[in-house]
């Protein structure tokens, strides 16, 4: 879909109560997150040219910089997101203009449960960054449709598969699974047997259902 | 009561068992050059070298179940394949297959009837299967067949234009419309058509392609685009009616080609005495023979080209071929009235 | 309002009259190539807008890798693009091998790189030949079909298996090369240059075939990065991006290839890519063939695979595009957190409905073509 | 002769009946095409055969077609005649209808029943329906409304593409 | 049985014009208005070659043709005006057309 069809009005999407953003700090704080390690970069290592203008231009946009097998991500507070996102694209050193992936990943018992990821790619400089946001379940992130266009399917993707939606998003609907599917299958609390149709956002409501069925056919 | 009734119905018995032979096995030989043309046999199967499969397939044809769709017009639906067959069959009435011959004794014709307005005979019947594609495609009730169907006739009603503007052009040339006569003026003047007027023969058979829905204007049936054309609906044999009518309509368009421009059941260059000896071949097996190599252009052609585009189609139609095929016309009447 | 999709609800109804007609193409129809569903509103045969409805083939690759181990998971990329299913291994193989640091012997590299290549060549040929015969030339599909059936013989002396090959391992390769393998793969290579030049006398001039793909589904090079087009189509635009060269993996380094580059950002401009592309890649074949190194073709792989924690995200060049894995590792179970691909079809098909937009029908099997997608891949 | 004449008349008259009596108005096109052929028959009987061939080409195969179109681009959602005027007298049409018929028949009949069979022409008289003959007249004597009509069949043309095309 | 004399052809072009003129009558659907024209020119044609024939004069025929250039051109016309009318109005009813302007 294009950009420029008229977007949904944020008023329509229902939104989540207000919650202020995440303190910097809390990213390492919680003892033992089950989540990626998010490891710093080595002091030796020489970081990309585009970090220093990027936390000039935007103070406090990128909360933590991390470094893994030659991969740079960024973290990036939810609220910070299109600023640090749009900064990247349009700004000549940096020049991420390529969306190459958005997804994110499930790390259940945080409080953030949420990762979302950008794959960025620059096509004149021919490197990469992944931003990361994380989220708590319901937030809803800020879309990137506007800036990159290729994140539409992707978004949809993701609010399909997590359930988590995206404001300003000019479409979005179910994209893989069918459009009144119950619940977000890559969640990592979804019921991984049972019949699809009945299966809904708890599981243990489903084993009620079940358990009913069963009775209903003995009886 | 021999000479008035008898043999003109055997002479129709005998066209009409001819012609859908001539179809179905029309259909096998498709089957077969498209094979050889990509590497493939074709089919095997059904007798040897599949020679009988055209049976199997009419066999399967008729026993297959014949599927009339819900909320479909029962009548209309039932009577389009009707209405598109007919007149394909009609037209072959006109159609000199040779001189006059002695058959079994009897000096007779070699066809059904010649008629003062032939020419224009075959036009106007040949207009009227339009109906049954749109009909076709209308009381199917269904979208893809309605849009195919609507293809299929403004297709057909221009390229008819162009095709009937060259006939007109051969009708100067031969000074009548009778397809006897002019025949017999392609002998007099000792000369093909063709050799005269390459330029209409290009246009008749570019437009008999587009008329009956031949590749690469075979825009109505196009399976990748609207899955099967007006008659997707269609099944058993019904469908095996709009096939037939399909395949009878490339024999007439090849047939009329050979009569106008290929000199019918005249041996090449029949003005050149030299080539005597080719006389003692039959007329109408030069008729067929004709017809045939015509039928394997058909063929070709559809093996070897990608399919045109609907509004290019319209355009080559209406922007070139007319107004050449007018063009034309108005040379050929200048030099008539000059020569 | 509480619905869950809003967009679908505060859509405007779709009129019925004389002018727009809503037509359905697909899931079942010859020419979306497998089950794909468009949703055209017409204007008598023009496209005036489009949706598109996947998900008809989804298998939840992504969420059955969670539970299977990382040897496992080879089989199942396997199953995405079914036609390029070597470039698929080789891609989270080496996004695998990434996260553990693993080294990979250089004939390993070497033979990969070759079989991604020819893997390359048989989706091309299969590409050209439906692509062809969604525009009417039913012959060329033929003669494609019939080179690639030597490619997937080559496949199949290699591995056994001729669609679904599992011929890749974390840090190498199952097995080396058969003997004599490498003189048939030259033939191949000699007999698909002398097609390639049959396929261009058929197409290439063939006005009929310049009038359908001529400025059909143009768009501009950064549309198409905006836009997240890639591979074929994103060079077709005038972008030079070619994940082989930008990012070089397996042993492209070492080859010498060109990127071939369009300028009209057209369909006729991705086929002349597409048919160029079969050229370098018989070329980095050949190359590769010369210059194999001798050695094993397994490096050091621990018994049990298990990465540490971490994440990464890999691509490479598939034929369809930038093929990319985000794998996300806990360090502690035996098979991936989180496995993510990035599929080039489903990229590239979020393009359609702005290149249909404005066309004919018939067009639209055009560009369904020259985007080249497979379902299994868009649906996973 | 008498027997074709009468079949074809039945038929001629029957399926003029139908189209104007069907509800589903692409069964009247059909009907139409019918009655059209029927009257393309009458013709050959009356040695008119470019005449015949000419209503088969032009009515059958060109305007009816024409008809057709229309009739399925207008797919209407509701019944075309669902509304009625209040105003409109559906009897008195029929009887005016049937009023010149009668008065048709009466002058016929008036005219013509003293010489009816006195006045029977000459059956053989070949030529009439000569392709030639209808051109000769057609070119020499009636060129100047032969152009007229030329030019009325451009004007039509011209207008019916203007009515019909869509504003943009 | 009597032979056909003229008299018998024009009772069938009245009768056939009659019918015409009631569909145009009584029909409200316009497209069946014009086809009942239709049906009236073809009679009026009916008459015109009958009448050739008994006077062996070609003019008739002539004439004929005159009347089905006009009838093609009518049609495309008429043709045109309805499906502008119904683009605007979606009624082919003649009932409902009572506005000369919209």
């Amino acid at each position: 879909m294009e950009p420029a069809e008229p977007p949904v009005p944020p008023s329509a999407l229902p939104k989540p109560a207000p919650k202020p953003p995440a303190p910097k700090a809390e990213a390492k704080a919680p003892p033992a997150p089950p989540g990626p390690p998010d490891q710093a970069p080595p002091d030796d290592l020489a970081r990309p040219d585009y970090l220093a203008p990027l936390e000039q231009a935007c103070p406090g946009g990128v909360s933590q910089v991390s470094y893994w097998v030659g991969d740079w991500t960024l973290i990036v507070p939810r609220d910070r997101l299109v600023e640090v996102a749009t900064w990247l694209r349009d700004t000549p050193e940096s020049r991420f203009d390529f969306c190459s992936d958005l997804t994110a990943v499930d790390w259940p018992p945080r409080a953030e449960r949420f990762d979302l990821v950008y794959c960025l790619y620059s096509v004149p400089h021919r490197r990469r960054v992944r931003l990361k946001v994380r989220l708590k379940d319901g937030e809803a992130a800020p879309s990137v449709t506007g800036i990159w266009p290729a994140a539409n399917w992707f978004e949809r993707e993701v609010f399909d598969m997590f359930g988590i939606r995206f404001d300003g998003h000019p479409d979005l609907r179910r994209i893989l699974m069918p459009d009144d599917w119950q619940g977000h299958p890559q969640r990592k609390d979804y019921p991984l047997e049972g019949p699809g149709e009945l299966l809904l956002e708890d599981p243990l409501e489903w084993l009620k259902l079940r358990n009913a069925a069963r009775e209903a056919e003995f009886e | 009561m021999i000479e008035t009734l008898v043999v003109p119905l055997v002479k129709i018995a005998v066209l009409l068992v001819g012609i859908l032979t001539a179809v179905a096995y029309l259909v096998l030989l498709e089957r077969k050059v498209q094979a050889w043309v990509q590497v493939r046999l074709g089919p095997m199967r059904v007798g040897p070298h599949g020679l009988l499969q055209p049976v199997a397939d009419v066999i399967k044809l008729i026993i297959k179940e014949d599927i009339t769709p819900a909320r479909a017009d029962r009548w209309v639906y039932t009577l389009a394949p009707i209405i598109v067959l007919v007149p394909a069959l009609v037209v072959f009435a006109v159609i000199p297959f040779g001189p006059e011959t002695n058959v079994f004794g009897i000096r007779m014709p070699l066809h059904v009837a010649d008629i003062n307005v032939g020419l224009l005979y075959i036009v106007s019947i040949a207009s009227l299967g339009i109906y049954g594609t749109i009909l076709g495609g209308w009381a199917s009730n269904s979208k893809y067949p309605l849009l195919a169907s609507l293809r299929a006739s403004a297709q057909l009603v221009s390229y008819e234009v162009a095709v009937t503007m060259t006939l007109v052009s051969m009708i100067l040339m031969a000074g009548s419309l009778s397809m006897v006569e002019i025949v017999e003026s392609q002998q007099a003047r000792g000369l093909w058509f063709v050799f005269a007027q390459p330029l209409a023969f290009f246009i008749y058979f570019v437009g008999g392609l587009a008329e009956t829905n031949r590749a690469p204007f075979d825009l109505p049936e196009a399976e990748q685009e609207l899955t099967g054309g007006f008659h997707t609906e269609y099944s058993g044999i019904r469908f095996a009616l709009f096939f037939l009518a399909e395949y009878a309509n490339m024999i007439v368009i090849a047939a009329v080609a050979t009569t106008l421009f290929f000199g019918g059941w005249l041996r090449p260059f029949p003005s050149v005495a030299a080539l005597g000896l080719l006389d003692i071949v039959p007329g109408w097996i030069w008729f067929l023979l004709k017809t045939f190599v015509l039928l394997y252009v058909f063929l070709w052609v559809r093996a070897t080209l990608p399919r045109y585009r609907y509004d290019q189609l319209m355009r080559l139609g209406w922007k070139v071929l007319i107004p050449l095929a007018i063009a034309n016309v108005i040379v050929t009447a200048i030099a008539v009235v000059v020569l | 309002m509480t619905d869950p999709h809003p967009v679908t609800a505060t859509r405007t109804p779709v009129q019925f009259d004389t002018d727009e007609l809503v037509i359905n193409m697909g899931p079942q129809h010859p020419s979306t190539h497998g089950v794909l569903r468009l949703i055209l509103r017409l204007d008598g045969e023009r496209v005036v807008d489009a949706d598109v409805v996947i998900g008809y083939l989804h298998r939840g690759i992504e969420k059955l890798s969670e539970s299977r181990d990382w040897t496992q998971i080879v089989l199942l990329t396997d199953r995405m693009d079914y036609v390029a299913a070597a470039t698929n291994n080789l891609g989270y193989c080496e996004t695998v091998e990434k996260l553990m640091g693993l080294e990979v012997p250089r004939r390993a590299q070497y033979i990969r790189t070759v079989l991604a290549e020819l893997q390359r060549l048989a989706s091309h040929l299969v590409w050209l030949g439906t692509h062809a015969m969604d525009i009417g030339a039913v012959t060329v599909f033929l003669y494609c079909l019939r080179e690639r059936e030597l490619v997937l013989d080559l496949f199949e002396e290699y591995c056994g298996a001729r669609l679904t090959y599992n011929s890749r391992r974390v840090g190498g390769l199952p097995a080396d090369l058969p003997v004599g393998w490498d003189r048939k793969v030259r033939e191949f290579c000699d007999i698909v240059d002398q097609k390639i030049v049959d396929y261009e006398q058929l197409l290439t001039q063939n006005r009929i075939w310049l009038e359908r793909t001529r400025d059909i589904g143009v768009i501009s090079g950064a549309d198409a990065i905006a836009m997240g087009f890639c591979g074929p189509p994103l060079r077709a635009s005038g972008v030079m991006r070619d994940v082989r060269k930008d990012e070089p993996y397996a042993a492209y380094e070492e080859f010498a290839f060109d990127i071939p580059v369009g300028a009209a950002g057209d369909t006729y401009d991705r086929y002349l890519v597409r048919l160029e592309e079969f050229k370098q890649s018989t070329r980095i074949i050949r190359q590769a063939l010369d210059g194999m190194p001798e050695g094993p073709v397994m490096g050091k792989v621990p018994r049990l695979i298990k990465p540490p924690a971490g994440e990464t995200y890999h691509a490479i060049e598939s034929p369809k595009g930038e093929i990319g894995f985000f794998i996300a590792s806990d360090g502690k179970s035996l098979s991936p957190y989180r496995f993510r691909v990035r599929p080039p079809s489903f990229c590239n098909l979020q393009v359609l409905p702005k290149l249909v937009r404005g066309h004919l029908v018939a067009d639209v099997v055009a560009l369904i073509g020259t985007i080249d997608i497979v379902l299994g891949e868009v649906d996973r | 002769m008498t027997i074709a004449f009468y079949t074809l008349a039945a038929f001629i008259l029957a399926l003029g009946v139908l189209v104007v009596s069907t509800k589903n108005t692409v069964h009247a096109v059909l009907f139409l095409v019918a009655n059209f052929l029927c009257v393309a028959m009458l013709y050959v009987l009356l040695q008119a055969e470019f005449l015949a061939v000419i209503q088969v080409l032009v009515y059958a195969g060109g305007i009816v077609v024409l008809y057709l179109f229309v009739v399925m681009l207008v797919n209407l959602k509701r019944g075309p005649e669902t509304h009625v005027d209040p105003r409109r007298r559906d009897r008195m049409g029929l009887l005016i209808g049937g009023a010149v018929l009668a008065e048709f028949v009466a002058i016929l009949l008036y005219g013509f029943a003293p010489r009816a069979t006195g006045a029977a022409p000459a059956a053989a008289a070949p030529g009439v329906g000569n392709v030639e003959q209808v051109g000769w007249s057609l070119y020499v004597d009636y060129l100047v409304p032969f152009e007229v009509a030329s030019i009325l069949l451009l004007v039509a043309m011209i207008g019916a593409i203007v009515l019909a095309k869509k504003e943009p | 049985m009597t032979p056909i004399t003229p008299a018998h052809y024009l009772v069938l072009s009245a009768a056939l014009f009659s019918i015409g003129l009631i569909g145009v009558l009584v029909r409200r659907n316009l497209i069946v208005i014009f086809m009942s024209i239709e049906l009236m020119l073809n009679a009026v044609n009916i008459n015109l070659v009958a009448f050739s024939q008994q006077w062996q004069h070609v003019v008739g025929q002539v004439f004929a043709l005159f009347v089905v250039a006009v009838a093609a051109a009518e049609a495309a016309i008429g043709l045109g005006i309805i499906l502008a009318f119904y683009r605007n109005k979606e009624t082919v009813n003649v009932d409902e057309i009572t506005l000369m302007r919209w």
